[in-house]
């Protein structure tokens, strides 16, 4: 499942209860991304979504990485909206038998999201704002799952 | 009658971000937006920029049925 | 730091302390290992350490993972004892400026726990009680790093 | 005196996980041991039991000081 959160969540939260219950599960792997103060360059980080839409292509792409990877379930948080440093921008939990799909389907799911999910991505700092592209990093990253 | 959505710098550009236009198709709409903002039609054929129409993506030309949703997207950033 | 266990842990509770006040971090990976049930035929794991000893050698991999993946901070909390199935025998947490080296940190530290720490292992199931050696995948698992 | 501790199958294979015994070296640990027990000393010596004095691991032959603590490790399974 996959929820847009206007408010600040607490990742932990999410994890007991993703954990609860599985006695035949293994492995849960998780990935919180934070918003990070730059050393105050970046004030606020602000992330715009269209409600619906970018809920059905994380969807799709994670019923798709599930399926690859072998897993027994996801769950996806993601923030949008105005984020301070220090919270939570996103949340991806997998949970698979064993722990390496649940490890390379966690990473997997990031580096799209960090890269190719329906989002865009504003930076409020001391000299104003400027909306974000994929880094080349990020591109690396999510093209190392490319066939 | 559409209701065209604006994303990111397109709606930062355009000072809108929803607006509802008399259009029937994607071709009538880009006119009716250019008659009214020169600089963000071209913008919304810019590189990069998707449209999805009932958020589906479409390429190239779509006919507009009644109470449609067409939203412009910029490059996505992820999140 | 390094924790072992007496009694039922939450990973979530470990994890949202974990995040709690961190404006430069950016990255959070972190791993739950739950005991499974393996369809009734394991119903208990029993995990022995030798407390002093055992703590001691995985601050000191820590410490080493630490410094080899550029690693803000890092957590392990470890159970021992009897463990039913559906609970948590490991939580393990890495926060890095960026992803890819927190979820490296913590797939190394896994994969290390799982095949070299300082434990004992035991299954009790239904045909009686028997001490468990690393797997196979384990010890492949681990063999990744080696340089 | 040394404190000799057992840990996984060589507990289970011994009856006890830990005793004081007399002995001013390692082999004077392993000879009073086997006095008592032989198989148990055969395991003691198997293939991968590592032996630890006050928590670090020693290879071959150790003195034992007053109140020493000797581990006996099978080999370890991880977590």
């Amino acid at each position: 499942m996959i929820t847009l959160a206007q408010a600040p969540f607490d990742p932990g939260a999410l994890l007991t209860a993703f954990c609860a219950g599985r006695d035949e599960t293994g492995a849960v792997a998780s990935f919180v991304g934070l918003a990070r103060a730059e050393g105050g360059s970046a004030s606020i980080l602000e992330l715009e979504a269209y409600p619906g839409f970018t809920e059905s292509a994380i969807e799709a792409f994670a019923v798709e990485a599930a399926g690859r990877f072998g897993l027994q379930d996801w769950r996806i948080v993601h923030r949008v909206g105005k984020i301070a440093p220090g919270e939570a921008v996103v949340f991806v939990t997998t949970a698979a038998k064993h722990r390496r799909a649940a490890f390379e389907a966690c990473d997997f799911l990031m580096d799209w999201l960090k890269s190719r999910a329906p989002f865009w991505k504003k930076e409020h700092g001391p000299a104003g704002a400027r909306w974000i592209e994929p880094t080349a990093q990020d591109r690396t990253d999510a093209q190392r799952w490319d066939v | 009658m559409a209701r065209v959505l604006l994303f990111g710098r397109l709606a930062d550009q355009a000072g809108w971000r929803e607006r509802e236009v008399e259009a029937a198709s994607l071709a009538a709409l880009r006119a009716s937006i250019a008659h009214d903002d020169a600089a963000l039609a071209r913008a919304l054929e810019g590189p990069g920029v998707q449209v999805a129409v009932d958020k589906a993506l479409v390429r190239g030309e779509a006919v507009l049925a009644a109470a449609t949703e067409v939203a412009f997207l910029p490059p996505m950033s992820g999140g």
